[in-house]
C-alpha cells in the first residue's frame, strides 16, 4: 500500500524539476509574458525529449503507457514553476484521442509524444478553452455540441485575455461540418483527469508561493528583526503549510481514483479540485500579505503565481462547483431522486 | 435614537443625486494609472470642483460647500452609487488638504488649496521608505538646513500616484541626531524640482500606479514646511485620528460595490443558477458587512459632530473595510467562474480590477498586522 | 439624527448595571445555576423597581411607555452580567398583551410592570418555549397552533434540560380547549423585538467576554511575559473587538427599526440577530482559547458567559436561519414569486 | 502508488468488526467522568483485553497482536464506526505504554503493561503544573534523591482522568540546579500513595474529567524511574516525535463523526430542509476534511513503515485535527437549531458532549498557538 508517488516518479519529477529552474526561470517566464505567443522557445520540445508528454500515452503510440499517479509529481512541478505550456490540455487530449483510436490516434498521438504537437480540450462546465491558441487541434463541443477532433484552421477563436499572461484561453465556435465527431469518450473521466492535474499544479504552486514568503519573512527587516519572527506571519505561513500538506493526500488519491476507475472517481476528482484551490488561494493570500508593497508590484515574480492560481482556480470548475459535486454524490446519493 | 436623516442632508443628498446623474461620464474613464487616464480623471476632477462638488467639506472660499460629516457621508454615497470616477486628488483632498487646514498657514492655504480642489495640482504622498514600510518612524530621508530652507536626499517608494502627479508631501529627517517619530519635518515640493527623480513602479495590474522617488539635494523653501519643524510626525498623524481619518475610506464606497454585488448574484442566478446558489450566503454575508460599515462610520461621525473623541476607531476601521473589500471581490470572483480572470469581459473586467485593488488594503497605510497591534495595545490596552 | 442611545437611557442602563453588579454577580449566578429553581432571589423585584421591566409598557397599563432603542442598552446589561431572568421573554409579552389590549392586558400588565408575574412567549421558528418553568403566564401556540394567552397551571410542561442552567427550556403543549385565544397580533413584529433584544444580549455577552480575556491575558504569565503581549493573543483579541465593534450599530439600527415599524424592520433584526451571534461565538471561542486549560473547568466563571452564548444563538432563530431570512429580503425580492 | 488495503489488513479489518459488533454495549455508558461509568469503562476495557482487542499493536505476550500500523488505523475506523465506548485507558495505552516499549527494563514491562491493558490500573498524566502550561519546560514539582528512590513535591493540574485514576505518569526536576528541559527526570508512582492528594477539577460539562494533584514529601523507588535520571524531557518527547505520536488522535474516530453528520444532514432534510440547506456547504467541507485527516494519516503511517521520519508532522497534524473536530459539532450544532444544548436531548445531547469535548482539543497537549510556532519555527525554520 503506498500514498506517495514511486521512486521512479518521484526520480523522473526531480529531473523535470531541474530542467524547469534551467529552461523556465522566472526570467524566462517574464519574456513569455511578454511576449505575443506567450510561450518559452523550446520547453515544449524539452518536455517532450524528457517523456512528459508520452508519460501517459500507450505504448502502442509510441508512449510509456504509465498513468496519472507516475505523471502526478510533475504536474506538480509544472505549478511550482508556473509554467506557461499546455500541459494539462494536452495530456487529456492525448487521453481521449487513445480511447477513440483509429486514424486520429494513429495521426496526432506519435507527434504529442514527440513533442510536434499541441492540442487543447473543452471540457466540463466551462466554455472558454485554454490553449485554444497554442492548439494543432481542439478537441471541442462541435457544431451540434457534440464533442469533435478539428484542425485550428476550422474553428473561429475569440481571444479571452487574461490578467494570467501565462495561459492563452479562447472562446471557440466550430463551424457546421467542420471536424470529426468522437464518439464513446468516456468524458467525465476525461474532465476528472483533467482536475485533478490541475489540482497538482495548484499544490505545486502553494507551495513555491509559500517557499517564496519563508525565505521573504527571513530576509525582510522591520522594527529591528526579521519579519518572520513576528508571530503574526509564522501563524499565517503555519497554517499555509497546514493547508497544503492536507490537500497533497487528497489529490495524489484522487490520481490514483482517475487512473483505477475507482467508484468514487468524481467524487475525489471534485474534493481533490476544490482542497488544492483553497490551499493555494490561501498561499496566494497570504504571500501577498507578508510580501506587502514588494510583492504587489509586477517586477516582482509573486503576482505571476498568484495569477497562475486565479486562472487555475476558475478554470476546470470552480472550488465551490466542485464541493456541490462532492455534496450531490455524498449527500444526495441516498436520497430518492 | 433617531436615525431619520435632517431635511438639510436629505436635500444635499438630492441635489448631489441630480448633479452626478446628468454629469457623471456614462463610459468608463480610462484607467487612472495610464497617462492618457490621468488626464482624463483630472477633467473629470475640474468639472467637479467647477460645479463644487469636487471638495464639499471645504470652506466656500476655497471652493467647497463647507459641508458636515453627515452631508459628506451622504454625498459619497452617491458619488459612489452613481458609478462616479475613482479621485485622482485623493492623495491631497482626503490626507493634505485636513492637514494644512489643521496646520498650514494662510499663505500655505491659499497657494495650494484651490490647485488641488480643481487637480491642477495633483499630490502624491511621501510615506515609505525601502527600509520603513510598517516601521514607518525609522524613515531616514533627511532635510539638511541650508539658508533659506532645506536640502532633501534619500527615497521614497509606494508613492501612490507618484508616477504622474505634480507635487508630493512627505516626512524627512530634519534633525539628524534624532531617532525614531522626534526630529522629523512635514515638507511640500514639486515633483518637477531639481534633484527630483521619479521611477514609476508597475502594480498588480501592469499599470504604474505608484513610483519611487529618489531626492538628491532637493531644496525646498521654508514657506513649504508644514506645521513646525521637527513636528512632522504629530502634523503627520493628527489627522489620522481626527474624524477626518473617516474620510479615507468612505462607506458609500462599499456600499456601492455590495449592490453591485447582488445585481451580479441576480444576474448569475440567471445564467448560471447552481454558481449563485454557492455564493449566496457569501454574498448576504459581503452585503451585511457593507451596510455594518455604513452605520459603523454613521455612528462614529455622529459621534465626533457630538465633539466626543474618536481616536480608537480608525484602527478597528481599516481592518474592517480591508478585510470587507477583498471579500466583495472573493465573492464576485467565484461568481464569474472561468470568467473572473478575463480582463476585457465587459462584466469580469472590472470586478478584477476591483480585485487587484482590494489586495492591496489589508497592505497599505499601515499593514492589518500593525492595525491589530494598534487595536490590541492602545484599545484593549494588552502590553507591548 | 442619533445613533447611540440617548443620554438618559445610557444613564438608566448605568443603574441597571451598578444593580446587578451588587445583586447578581458571579457567586449569585452559581448559586441560582445550582438551585432547582434557577433564579436569583430578588432580583425581579429590583427590576421592576428600577423600572426595567415597565420600560417598555404603556403608560396607561402603569408602564414608561417607552420603545426598544430605550431598553437597548439595560438588555446589553443583562447580557453582561449573563442574568438568569426572563427578560426579554416577558418584555415580548407584555408587548403583545399591550397590543391584544382588554381584560388579559388589565389584568397582566401591571403585574409585570411591578414584578408579580412572569410571561413566557413563544413565537418564530422554534417549539422550545424559554421561561415556561417560570411563568406564570404563557404566550404559545394553543391546541390548534393558533396563538393564545394561558395560564400556567393550563399547560403540560415537559422540561427541556440546557447545558446553561441559567435558562429553563420546556416543550409546551396546550390541553384542547384551555387559553384564551389572541387575535389581530403583529406575531412577527413580536418575534423580531424578541430577536433583537437577545441580540443586545449577545452583544453584552461578547464585551463581558472580551474584557475578562484582556484582563486575564494580562496576568497570566508563560514563557516568562504576560501571554497578553504575544500576538498570537494580541489578534485574536483584536478580532473579537472589531467584530463587536460592527455589531453593535446594527443591533442600534435594528431597534430603531423595530421601535418605528420600518419597512425594513424584519430584515434589520435578522441581521441584527445574525451579526450579534457571530461576534458573541467568536467571542466566546476565542476566550475560552485565552484562557486555556482554566477557562476550560466548572470552576471558573467563563463557561456560565459561554453556555448563555450558545443558548441565546440557538433560540430566537439561528444565525443561518437569520442570515437566510436576510437573504429573501435581499436577494429574492426582486425575483417573480 | 497503490491504495489497495492488503489483504491482511483487510482480514484484520474484518475480524475486528466482526467482534465489535457482537460485543460494543448496545446503550451508551454512562459518562466516564462519573464513578460509575469509570466502572463502566474498566469494564469494557476488560472484556476487550481478554480478546486481545484492547492493545492490538502490542506484543502477543503483553496482551495485543503485534498490529502494525495500518491494522492499527483500520481497528481504529472500525472501532468508532461501530460507536464503540471512549477508552478509559487512553492515556496509558497511548502516552505511556509507548514510552515503556522505548524506554521501560524488562521489569517495569511485566509490571505495568498487562494490568495497564486490562484497566486495572488506569494511568493518568503528570505534566502540566500551574505555572507550566503551554511553557512546560518551567515546571518546578521536584524529586529529590534519598536512599533508594526519591521524594516528590509539588502540584500537577490539568491531569486527565485524574479523578479516578489508579497510577500517574509525569516529569520531575530531580536536579535542583537545574532549569527548563535539564535535570528532569520521567517517574511513575500509584495516587494511592503516602502524600498523594488529589482534587478533582469539574470541567466544562460540569464532571470531574481531570484533577489538580498535590503532591507531599512521595516517596517513588528507583524501580519507578522511566528512563535515565535526567532525561525526562528526552524519554518524555521521544513518543510524541515517533510515529507513535499518530495513535494519539486516530482518524477513525473524526470519520465516525463525519459520517454522523452527514446522517444528521439527512435526517434534518427531513424535519427542517432549511435548517439542511444552510449547513450543507459547511457538513460537506467538514466531511471533506475528516477524508483529508484520514489520508494523511495514512499518508504519514505508510511513510513509517518505510522507516522515514515523521516528526514534523505532528504538529501540523493536532493543529488540523482540533480544527476539524470543532468545526464538525458546531456544524451539528448549528443544525440542531433550538435544541443544540438541551443534555438529555437524545439527539442534542452526544453532539453537546462532543462539542464540548472538541472545545479542548485547541488547548490540550500544546495549545495550537504553541503549535503553530513549532510548525513555523522548526518545520519552515522562521527565526524563534
Amino acid at each position: 500500500m503506498r500514498l506517495a508517488p514511486d521512486a521512479d516518479a518521484l526520480e523522473f519529477a526531480a529531473g523535470v524539476r531541474e530542467l524547469l529552474a534551467d529552461v523556465a526561470d522566472p526570467a524566462a517566464l517574464r519574456v513569455a509574458w511578454d511576449d505575443p505567443d506567450g510561450r518559452i522557445p523550446g520547453v515544449w520540445k524539452h518536455l517532450a525529449e524528457t517523456g512528459v508528454l508520452g508519460l501517459t500515452v500507450p505504448e502502442e503510440y509510441g508512449g510509456a503507457g504509465a498513468d496519472l499517479t507516475s505523471l502526478l509529481p510533475v504536474l506538480v512541478e509544472t505549478g511550482r514553476a508556473a509554467l506557461p505550456e499546455p500541459v494539462v490540455e494536452t495530456i487529456v487530449a492525448a487521453t481521449l484521442l487513445a480511447q477513440s483510436g483509429g486514424e486520429l490516434a494513429e495521426e496526432w498521438l506519435p507527434k504529442i509524444v514527440a513533442g510536434d504537437a499541441t492540442v487543447a480540450t473543452g471540457l466540463g462546465p466551462g466554455r472558454v478553452v485554454s490553449a485554444a491558441p497554442w492548439a494543432d487541434l481542439l478537441i471541442v463541443p462541435d457544431h451540434a455540441d457534440l464533442l469533435c477532433a478539428v484542425a485550428r484552421a476550422d474553428v473561429d477563436l475569440v481571444d479571452e485575455v487574461s490578467v494570467d499572461r501565462g495561459v492563452r484561453l479562447a472562446s471557440v465556435s466550430v463551424s457546421e461540418g467542420a471536424g470529426v465527431a468522437l464518439g464513446g469518450l468516456d468524458l467525465e473521466g476525461g474532465f476528472d483527469l483533467g482536475a485533478v492535474a490541475v489540482a497538482a499544479q495548484l499544490l505545486g504552486l502553494a507551495e513555491a508561493m509559500l517557499d517564496m514568503s519563508v525565505r521573504y519573512a527571513g530576509q525582510r527587516e522591520q522594527f529591528g528583526v526579521a519579519i518572520g519572527s513576528f508571530q503574526a506571519i509564522k501563524h499565517q505561513l503555519a497554517d499555509v503549510f497546514v493547508a497544503n500538506s492536507f490537500a497533497a493526500p487528497v489529490v495524489a488519491r484522487a490520481a490514483w481514483s482517475v487512473a483505477q476507475g475507482a467508484p468514487t472517481r468524481t467524487r475525489d476528482a471534485s474534493h481533490a479540485k476544490h482542497a488544492a484551490t483553497l490551499a493555494a488561494r490561501r498561499a496566494a493570500r497570504t504571500a501577498l500579505q507578508v510580501h506587502a508593497g514588494i510583492g504587489y508590484t509586477f517586477e516582482h515574480d509573486l503576482h505571476m503565481w498568484m495569477k497562475r492560481t486565479w486562472t487555475l482556480s476558475s478554470l476546470w470548475g470552480t472550488a465551490a462547483w466542485h464541493r456541490e459535486r462532492v455534496s450531490q454524490a455524498l449527500l444526495d446519493a441516498s436520497r430518492p431522486t | 435614537m433617531d436615525l431619520t436623516e435632517p431635511a438639510e442632508v436629505a436635500a444635499f443628498r438630492s441635489e448631489a443625486r441630480e448633479w452626478l446623474r446628468s454629469h457623471v461620464p456614462s463610459t468608463p474613464l480610462p484607467s487612472l494609472d495610464t497617462e492618457a487616464g490621468f488626464a482624463a480623471h483630472r477633467e473629470w476632477e475640474r468639472e467637479m470642483f467647477e460645479a463644487r462638488w469636487a471638495v464639499v467639506t471645504w470652506p466656500a472660499e476655497y471652493g467647497g460647500r463647507d459641508a458636515g460629516l453627515l452631508e459628506w457621508l451622504a454625498f459619497e454615497e452617491e458619488y459612489w452609487a452613481a458609478g462616479a470616477p475613482v479621485r485622482v486628488s485623493q492623495n491631497g483632498i482626503f490626507l493634505l488638504a485636513p492637514t494644512i487646514f489643521e496646520f498650514g498657514t494662510k499663505e500655505q492655504k491659499d497657494r495650494f488649496l484651490a490647485p488641488m480642489g480643481r487637480a491642477d495640482e495633483v499630490w502624491a504622498q511621501g510615506w515609505s521608505e525601502p527600509g520603513a514600510g510598517s516601521d514607518l518612524a525609522s524613515l531616514r530621508s533627511k532635510a539638511d538646513r541650508v539658508d533659506g530652507g532645506w536640502r532633501l536626499s534619500g527615497q521614497k517608494t509606494w508613492s501612490t500616484r507618484g508616477a504622474y502627479a505634480d507635487w508630493m508631501f512627505g516626512l524627512f529627517r530634519s534633525d539628524p541626531s534624532s531617532e525614531r517619530h522626534r526630529g522629523l519635518t512635514y515638507l511640500l515640493f514639486p515633483l518637477s524640482a531639481d534633484g527630483v527623480t521619479v521611477r514609476p513602479i508597475r502594480q498588480l495590474d501592469g499599470e504604474p500606479g505608484f513610483a519611487e522617488v529618489f531626492l538628491d539635494d532637493v531644496f525646498v523653501p521654508d514657506d513649504n514646511v508644514l506645521g513646525g519643524v521637527g513636528e512632522g510626525w504629530k502634523v503627520a498623524m493628527s489627522t489620522t485620528t481626527s474624524e477626518r481619518g473617516l474620510t479615507l475610506r468612505s462607506p458609500g464606497r462599499f456600499m456601492a460595490a455590495a449592490d453591485r454585488l447582488v445585481d451580479l448574484y441576480t444576474a448569475t442566478d440567471g445564467s448560471d443558477p447552481a454558481a449563485a446558489a454557492a455564493a449566496r450566503d457569501d454574498v448576504v454575508q459581503a452585503w451585511m458587512d457593507a451596510d455594518a460599515y455604513r452605520l459603523y462610520v454613521l455612528g462614529t461621525a455622529l459621534k465626533a459632530i457630538d465633539g466626543l473623541p474618536i481616536g480608537a476607531e480608525s484602527s478597528a476601521n481599516k481592518l474592517f473595510w480591508s478585510t470587507l473589500d477583498v471579500e466583495i471581490h472573493e465573492t464576485a470572483f467565484a461568481m464569474l467562474g472561468e470568467r473572473a480572470t478575463l480582463e476585457a469581459d465587459p462584466v469580469a473586467g472590472p470586478w478584477l480590477d476591483g480585485y487587484e485593488f482590494s489586495l492591496a488594503g489589508p497592505i497599505y497605510a499601515g499593514t492589518n498586522e500593525v492595525q491589530r497591534n494598534v487595536v490590541a495595545e492602545r484599545v484593549l490596552g494588552l502590553p507591548r
